[in-house]
């Protein structure tokens, strides 16, 4: 008791440190490393509150995939300022303010987050309504995780409107191509100098972590896991291969490209349509399929979110096709 | 029992042992490569003892087998970097 | 009688017009159309005025025509179908056709007013010509038409909001099924726990459209900033919403206000004199019939604000007859300034300028007098009735001022004008002379007896269809009433104690526009410092710090609230 | 009769949210020339839908609710449409097809290319807002409505620098922050409210709040934060540091979205949380203050629109000032108008800046400067665009009988009603201030031209038609208002 207290405590303190860290250290680059390892030890600490997909998630995107595309960004960063040395560089600092207004929005901050604490301690015990629901609902649609569950079949349409979000952001990311560069490939991910170790290492990982990202897809429907971690295995698989030179990036115009990246979404669009046809309206399941239906969502799904993700990370396209 | 408790903590205390040698040399060493040795040597090292600790404490053989293969891949990953880092260093990459 | 369709074609012609003017090919056309447009208005009230009601309604918007509507309609239809006549004569194409795209609107708007029967179909017309007259006002392409447009509609549009304002307050008490008929409006008027504000913002909102002091102050600038035969219009009919407007939505029959009504005439007479002392001290021809203007329109206001004092029905009676008299000589005079304007002064012109003129200070014979006479019993033997003859005097006065003034206006190149734009001035002064004698027993019957010492008849004042028996019966009775040679006596002294003195005096002129530029330099640059600084403010908010310490503090702020 | 006009409303709240993200997801996955059609398409085909759901809502006096995947409300997601909601439903899709159709020729690709970078984003980002707006119209479920503004805010921030501008993308950089920030907000108190509850269904919520006789701490802190953090997003003065550089650099069909509806989208969450979840909280403090800042919001976006020199920052600081009027439903709410009174403002609002935007792009296209000094020739050269853009002017001002007009008499009429009198104020300075800056750019164009070499330009005809369907929707909006009789029922 006292010792798991103890390591609670630990998480805690590392946590507020690592936070603010990321947020004073002046160095971009510093203050990206402290967000990754918050990331990571926040992953932690979803486990100690025994929510593993949420723990999962974090560790995959808070952690893994915005660390590399705030990586992605500090690197840009200095390679402009080492190519312009001239113009202003971004930095991660406070503007210039009169002092009083600092101390005033340090104390309104540490105002909200006190009544914020507050209130979350006086908080009732965790609501039983929707709990019980979802644990008596669960056996109908033939999965095991309530997580699952609610993702899919209770709440589908927030998890068709998530998935539908990454396909708009990365047309957002690409929208900042210049229109010369329009329909070609994004920037080679691959390191200036060439790195033996990283090939093998590309070799060798990628499929231990296909394996691992298929496993994580299969067991969400019973076990912490799902599409989105799956995906994002995958992704850091593919990400791993561009940057050891052993594939090329897409082009964005490429019509393959463009329907793997939907597919997750248009597919679930057409099963929930196809529930309409069924008889059990939009975005439900008929009765005894829902689990075979819904693996075949989560499977395209972790299809998508892999390409697309990855598709992210390699970012807008940056030389144009040859004519 | 007691036994494989007691080589349990053996087992995993030493790998705490490293764990810390490794980090008071990633703080104290002088220069960016002798930082960088400290770290994979001694948390290879010490992975490695933590899950031969732990070996006894989990099912066989497909827990055994998922605890060896963390192990791998980590070797893997921070072999791989050091790698990297070491050659960014050899090129004259400034690391504090 | 399937005629009902005539009220709203005739409310509709001018925006139906207007549609044309979207067409490039049709739009040079418009200006020779102008003339055409307002006639089935005056059909429609003429009709009206022969005991055939006319009346519509378009979603919740109601109009309808009763003899004090239809009288005005038929003098705004008369002034605004003539003065169209000469606009492409005294205007060259390409100017002619842009003042028609604001014409057009404005005339909708001046001939809907009047056809208005509920609040809000009232504001609908009101609004629009108050906003129109705007681009009539600025339509000359110098910078005083600029200013005066822009004065105008600083003016125009703070009078409107208070109209606004007043007519929320005075649907309040009304429910849906009462409706938001005048009478419904008047009627509930007196209990509404908001009588006392809405009347006052009324009083504040139309005093701005018809220039009461210290509210006058666009007047002078506007009409003589606008092209003459614009502000012929303008300063005829246009200005009559708000007289109409005071008519309609004053509660007079309920005598429950007579602090207001006394406000009010005493405003109007201050204004009346006002209008005459700085009138007589202007130079430009316009500018002195804008002060003209302010003095009648005050006058009537007066007339109004002692109905209102004495809760007697009969002061609406006078006004409408006193305004639609004003409306036509207005017209007749701006008319005869924008003619020789372009061609050069000729006696023959400057001879009806001056009867007409004279017809406002009450010259007998002409319509004039019959709006003084009626005026009389409302106004009563004392200090107001002797402020009236004064201010009739000082009518007088400035109307041989503005008659000395035109004489001396010289033209920048004399051209001769179409003929078609003599005969509209020569059709409208007619009509001035005329169309008020036919129109006397209608309205101004009931204050007349009482005038000439005649036994009132208990007929009710605004429903008697005219006929021509009637009106030859009623006036055979006026000749041969004993007070006659009395009234004739008290309208007429005034007249000539005007004239003597506008022979006896002479005064330096005063630039047009009096208060307002004296105000305007000083508020202009008040106004400018407060934009500049607000603008820094809204620097400032819009820094990241303040806007993100906005959110938060929000966010405590509204918890804290919740938590009270 | 009522039941197949229950059923065919259930399908058809359905289609009204996937019509768009369908055809978002096609355009993008086809790509090409085609994304244009495919767009145009599902705009025409969500015309049909809208109008037919307002039909059945309307002429049959029913409220459509739709249990997504047949879930019951505390385990599922609710939609709901009744008559407020596809009135604002009809709004959109209106100011949506017009704005497509008016924009349909703009970035073509080049005969020897595929397509364009503008193209593809305008063309499947502009639907995908489009259903991210109709799901926060429709849906009546906290966490669904926060992803609704989420897809909202990430489809309109690509739009803002759609020209690669630099100076749009720092613009476009500002609002996504702040817009983020808002979010943030409005999901901590969403989690706060789920953990009070445990559920995030609006029905379910206002029933629990219902039986409250205080509000525990929680909902407090909770409501306070969604409040501050959908102000956020509705750019209400003092959080309105992001809407001018986005709402004036952004190419003008995007600004005319983003004004026109973007925006509303937090405003109707705003109205849903104090209206819906928690009836009869209108007198307390918190409204008052909503109030205050929209009074504010009146002044300073006027004052600033008159300030202005170039048109498209005008029109945008004019949204600031418009946005205000819709902030003096909070405190007013106890009057039966003010309700109807923010509704009226809302749609007719969307459909004249709607106008506003787009004839203002056209006057910058083809005539070459937006500054308003300049403007002196353009009543001649482009007579029809200054005509749209003079009669949704009108509507700003509530020059009767626009729907803006009835919108500022009923708002009015609340301020008599609930005796609350200083809010009036705000109301007829801000019509002084419209009228001036709207007057200012009318005054202007009507000038005759300093050089009269200026040829009558060739605007294109369906884009006049969109821009003048729209200013006169807002027109007939006024007249459908009036017809439904003042007082309003």
């Amino acid at each position: 008791m006292t010792l798991t207290l103890f390591a609670d405590l630990g998480l805690l303190i590392i946590l507020l440190g690592l936070a603010i860290i990321t947020a004073f250290a002046r160095p971009a680059f510093v203050a990206v490393a402290a967000y990754m390892a918050y990331g990571l030890v926040m992953a932690l600490a979803w486990v100690r509150l025994a929510a593993v997909d949420v723990a999962l998630t974090e560790a995959a995107i808070g952690s893994g995939l915005t660390g590399m595309l705030l990586l992605g960004a500090v690197a840009w960063n200095q390679r402009q300022t080492e190519a312009h040395p001239r113009r202003r560089q971004i930095r991660l600092q406070v503007p210039a303010t009169h002092p009083l207004l600092i101390i005033v929005v340090a104390a309104v901050c540490a105002g909200v987050s006190a009544v914020l604490a507050w209130v979350v301690v006086t908080l009732p015990e965790p609501p039983t309504l929707q709990v019980e629901q979802v644990r008596l609902a669960l056996p109908a649609t033939g999965l095991g995780n309530p997580v699952t569950g609610v993702l899919l079949a209770f709440r589908a349409i927030d998890t068709l409107l998530e998935s539908v979000v990454l396909v708009f952001a990365l047309v957002g990311v690409w929208s900042l191509a210049d229109d010369a560069a329009w329909g070609g490939r994004p920037r080679s991910l691959r390191l200036v100098q060439h790195s033996h170790a990283l090939t093998l290492l590309g070799q060798l990982l990628p499929p231990f972590g296909v394996l691992m990202g298929l496993y994580l897809f299969w067991a969400g429907a019973d076990a912490p896991g799902g599409a989105f971690q799956g995906g994002t295995l995958l992704a850091a698989m593919w990400v791993l291969a561009l940057s050891a030179g052993l594939a090329k990036v897409p082009a964005v115009s490429n019509r393959q490209l463009r329907l793997l990246i939907s597919i997750g979404s248009l597919l679930f669009l057409a099963i929930g349509l196809a529930g309409w046809a069924g008889g059990v309206g939009f975005l439900g399941y008929p009765a005894g399929w829902s689990k075979a239906l819904i693996l075949i969502i989560e499977a395209t799904l972790t299809l998508s979110i892999a390409v697309t993700l990855g598709m992210l990370v390699a970012g807008r396209p940056h030389r144009a096709l040859p004519r | 029992m007691l036994f494989t408790d007691l080589y349990t903590y053996s087992l995993v205390g030493l790998g705490a042992l490293f764990f810390c040698t490794g980090t008071i040399g990633l703080l104290r060493f002088p220069d960016s490569l002798s930082r960088l040795h400290a770290l994979t040597k001694a948390d290879n090292l010490g992975l490695g003892l933590v899950v031969i600790g732990l070996l006894p404490q989990t099912h066989w053989p497909l827990g055994a087998m998922k605890l060896i293969a963390v192990w791998l891949l980590a070797v893997l990953a921070s072999t791989t970097v050091g790698q990297m880092v070491g050659e960014a260093i050899r090129r004259g990459v400034p690391f504090r | 009688m399937t005629i009902q369709w005539l009220l709203p074609v005739a409310l509709a012609t001018p925006l139906v017009a207007l549609l044309t003017a979207l067409c490039s090919r049709l739009r040079p056309w418009l200006p020779n159309l102008l003339w055409l447009l307002p006639l089935p208005a005056l059909v429609a009230a003429v009709l009206a005025l022969h005991g055939i009601p006319l009346a519509f309604t378009l979603s919740g918007l109601s109009f309808a025509l009763d003899q004090p509507g239809a009288m005005l309609l038929a003098a705004a239809a008369l002034l605004w179908s003539l003065a169209g006549l000469a606009v492409p004569a005294v205007l060259d194409q390409p100017s002619a056709t842009r003042l028609s795209l604001w014409w057009l609107p404005t005339l909708a708007g001046s001939l809907a007013v009047f056809g208005a029967a509920d609040l809000l179909s009232f504001y609908l017309a009101y609004a629009i010509v108050g906003m129109s007259s705007w681009g009539l006002i600025g339509h000359a392409d110098h910078i005083q038409a600029r200013h005066a447009a822009g004065g105008y509609l600083i003016f125009a549009l703070s009078g409107e909001l208070c109209v606004l304002m007043a007519c929320v307050l005075l649907a309040a008490p009304l429910s849906a099924q009462t409706g938001l008929s005048f009478d419904a409006v008047t009627a509930a008027l007196p209990s509404s726990p908001w009588r006392h504000a809405a009347v006052g913002l009324l009083m504040l909102g139309l005093g701005i459209k018809i220039g009461l002091v210290p509210l006058h102050s666009w007047m002078p600038l506007a009409y003589s900033a606008a092209p003459p035969v614009a502000a012929a219009v303008i300063a005829g009919a246009a200005s009559k919403a708000g007289i109409i407007g005071l008519i309609r939505l004053l509660p007079i029959a309920e005598g429950l206000m007579s602090t207001w009504g006394l406000m009010l005439a005493v405003l109007g007479l201050v204004t009346a004199f006002y209008g005459l002392l700085i009138g007589v001290k202007q130079r430009q021809p316009a500018a002195v019939l804008a002060y003209s203007s302010i003095s009648q329109l005050g006058l009537t206001a007066s007339l109004l604000g002692v109905g209102l004092m004495s809760a007697e029905p009969l002061s609406r009676a006078a006004a409408v007859f006193y305004a639609a008299h004003h409306l036509l000589v207005k017209g007749v005079l701006f008319l005869a300034l924008a003619l020789i304007m372009v061609s050069g002064a000729r006696w023959r012109v400057l001879l009806g300028v001056t009867l007409l003129g004279l017809s406002l200070a009450g010259l007998p014979l002409t319509a004039g007098f019959l709006a003084k006479l009626g005026l009389k019993p409302i106004l009563g033997d004392g200090t107001i009735g002797l402020l009236a003859s004064l201010a009739a005097a000082g009518t007088t006065l400035l109307m041989l001022h503005f008659v000395r003034r035109l004489a001396a206006t010289q033209p920048v190149s004399p051209t001769v004008l179409a003929p078609q734009a003599w005969l509209a001035l020569g059709l409208l002064s007619l009509a001035a002379l005329i169309v008020p004698w036919l129109l006397v027993p209608l309205s101004l019957g009931q204050p007349m007896r009482l005038a000439l010492g005649l036994p009132v008849d208990q007929i009710p004042i605004w429903n008697v269809p005219w006929s021509l028996t009637r009106w030859i019966e009623f006036w055979q009775q006026l000749i041969s009433a004993p007070g006659l040679g009395k009234a004739l006596w008290q309208v007429l002294w005034p007249l000539l104690f005007g004239g003597l003195i506008a022979l006896a005096l002479w005064l330096p002129p005063l630039p047009p526009g009096d208060v307002l530029l004296l105000v305007e330099r000083l508020g202009l640059r008040i106004v400018c410092r407060i934009g500049e600084q607000i603008q820094r403010l809204e620097h400032h908010l819009r820094a990241w710090p303040v806007a993100g310490l906005a959110l938060l503090g929000l966010v405590l702020l509204f918890a804290v609230m919740l938590m009270g | 009769m009522t039941e197949l006009a229950v059923f065919g409303g259930k399908q058809l709240v359905v289609l009204a949210l996937i019509m768009p993200l369908l055809g978002a997801l096609l355009a993008f996955t086809i790509g090409g020339r085609t994304a244009r059609w495919i767009a145009l398409l599902t705009a025409l085909v969500e015309l049909v839908v809208v109008v037919s759901l307002a039909w059945i809502v309307v002429d049959q006096q029913i409220v459509v609710e739709y249990q997504l995947g047949g879930w019951e409300p505390p385990l599922g997601v609710r939609l709901r449409a009744d008559g407020a909601t596809v009135l604002v439903l009809l709004t959109a899709t209106v100011v949506m097809t017009a704005t497509m159709i008016s924009a349909h020729a703009d970035w073509q690709p080049l005969p020897d290319q595929h397509e364009t970078r503008a193209g593809l984003v305008f063309w499947t980002l502009l639907p995908a807002l489009w259903a991210a707006f109709n799901t926060v119209l429709l849906s009546q479920d906290l966490f669904n409505l926060f992803v609704a503004l989420e897809i909202l805010t990430f489809c309109a921030v690509p739009l803002v620098c759609l020209n690669g501008k630099a100076e749009t993308f720092a613009a476009a950089l500002r609002y996504l922050l702040f817009a983020l920030l808002g979010s943030v907000l409005y999901l901590l108190g969403a989690g706060l409210i789920y953990g009070l509850w445990g559920t995030l269904d609006i029905g379910l919520l206002a029933l629990e709040i219902s039986k409250l006789n205080r509000y525990p701490p929680a909902l407090s802190l909770a409501l306070g934060l969604m409040t501050a953090g959908l102000m956020a997003k509705t750019a209400i003065v003092p959080l309105h540091l992001w809407l001018p550089p986005a709402h004036a650099g952004a190419p003008a069909p995007v600004s005319a979205i983003l004004s026109a509806v973007v925006v509303k989208a937090a405003f109707v969450v705003l109205l849903r949380l104090w209206f819906e979840l928690m009836p009869g909280s209108a007198d307390t403090m918190v409204a008052q203050t909503q109030g205050v800042l929209g009074g504010l919001a009146i002044v300073l976006g006027g004052v600033l629109a008159l300030r202005q020199s170039r048109l498209k920052p005008m029109i945008a600081y004019s949204t600031i000032a418009q946005m205000g009027y819709l902030f003096l439903v909070f405190p007013l709410a106890g009057a039966a108008s003010a309700w109807g009174a923010g509704l009226l403002h809302l749609c007719s609002h969307a459909l004249a800046k709607a106008a506003l935007f787009l004839a203002a792009g056209q006057i910058i296209t083809h005539f070459g400067d937006d500054r308003i000094d300049h403007l002196a020739g353009l009543g001649h050269v482009m007579p029809l665009t200054l005509l749209a853009f003079g009669v949704a002017g009108f509507s700003l001002m509530g020059l009767p009988p626009t729907g803006g007009f009835v919108a500022k008499w009923w708002l009015l009429q609340a301020a008599i009603e609930t005796g609350h009198w200083g809010w009036a104020v705000p109301i007829l300075f801000g019509g002084l201030l419209t009228a001036g800056y709207v007057f200012r750019v009318l005054a202007v164009a009507l000038r005759p031209a300093a050089t009269p070499a200026l040829a009558a330009s060739t605007v294109p005809h369906t884009a006049n038609a969109m821009i003048l369907l729209l200013a006169l929707s807002s027109l007939l909006l006024g007249l459908a208002a009036l017809g439904t009789g003042l007082p309003p029922q």
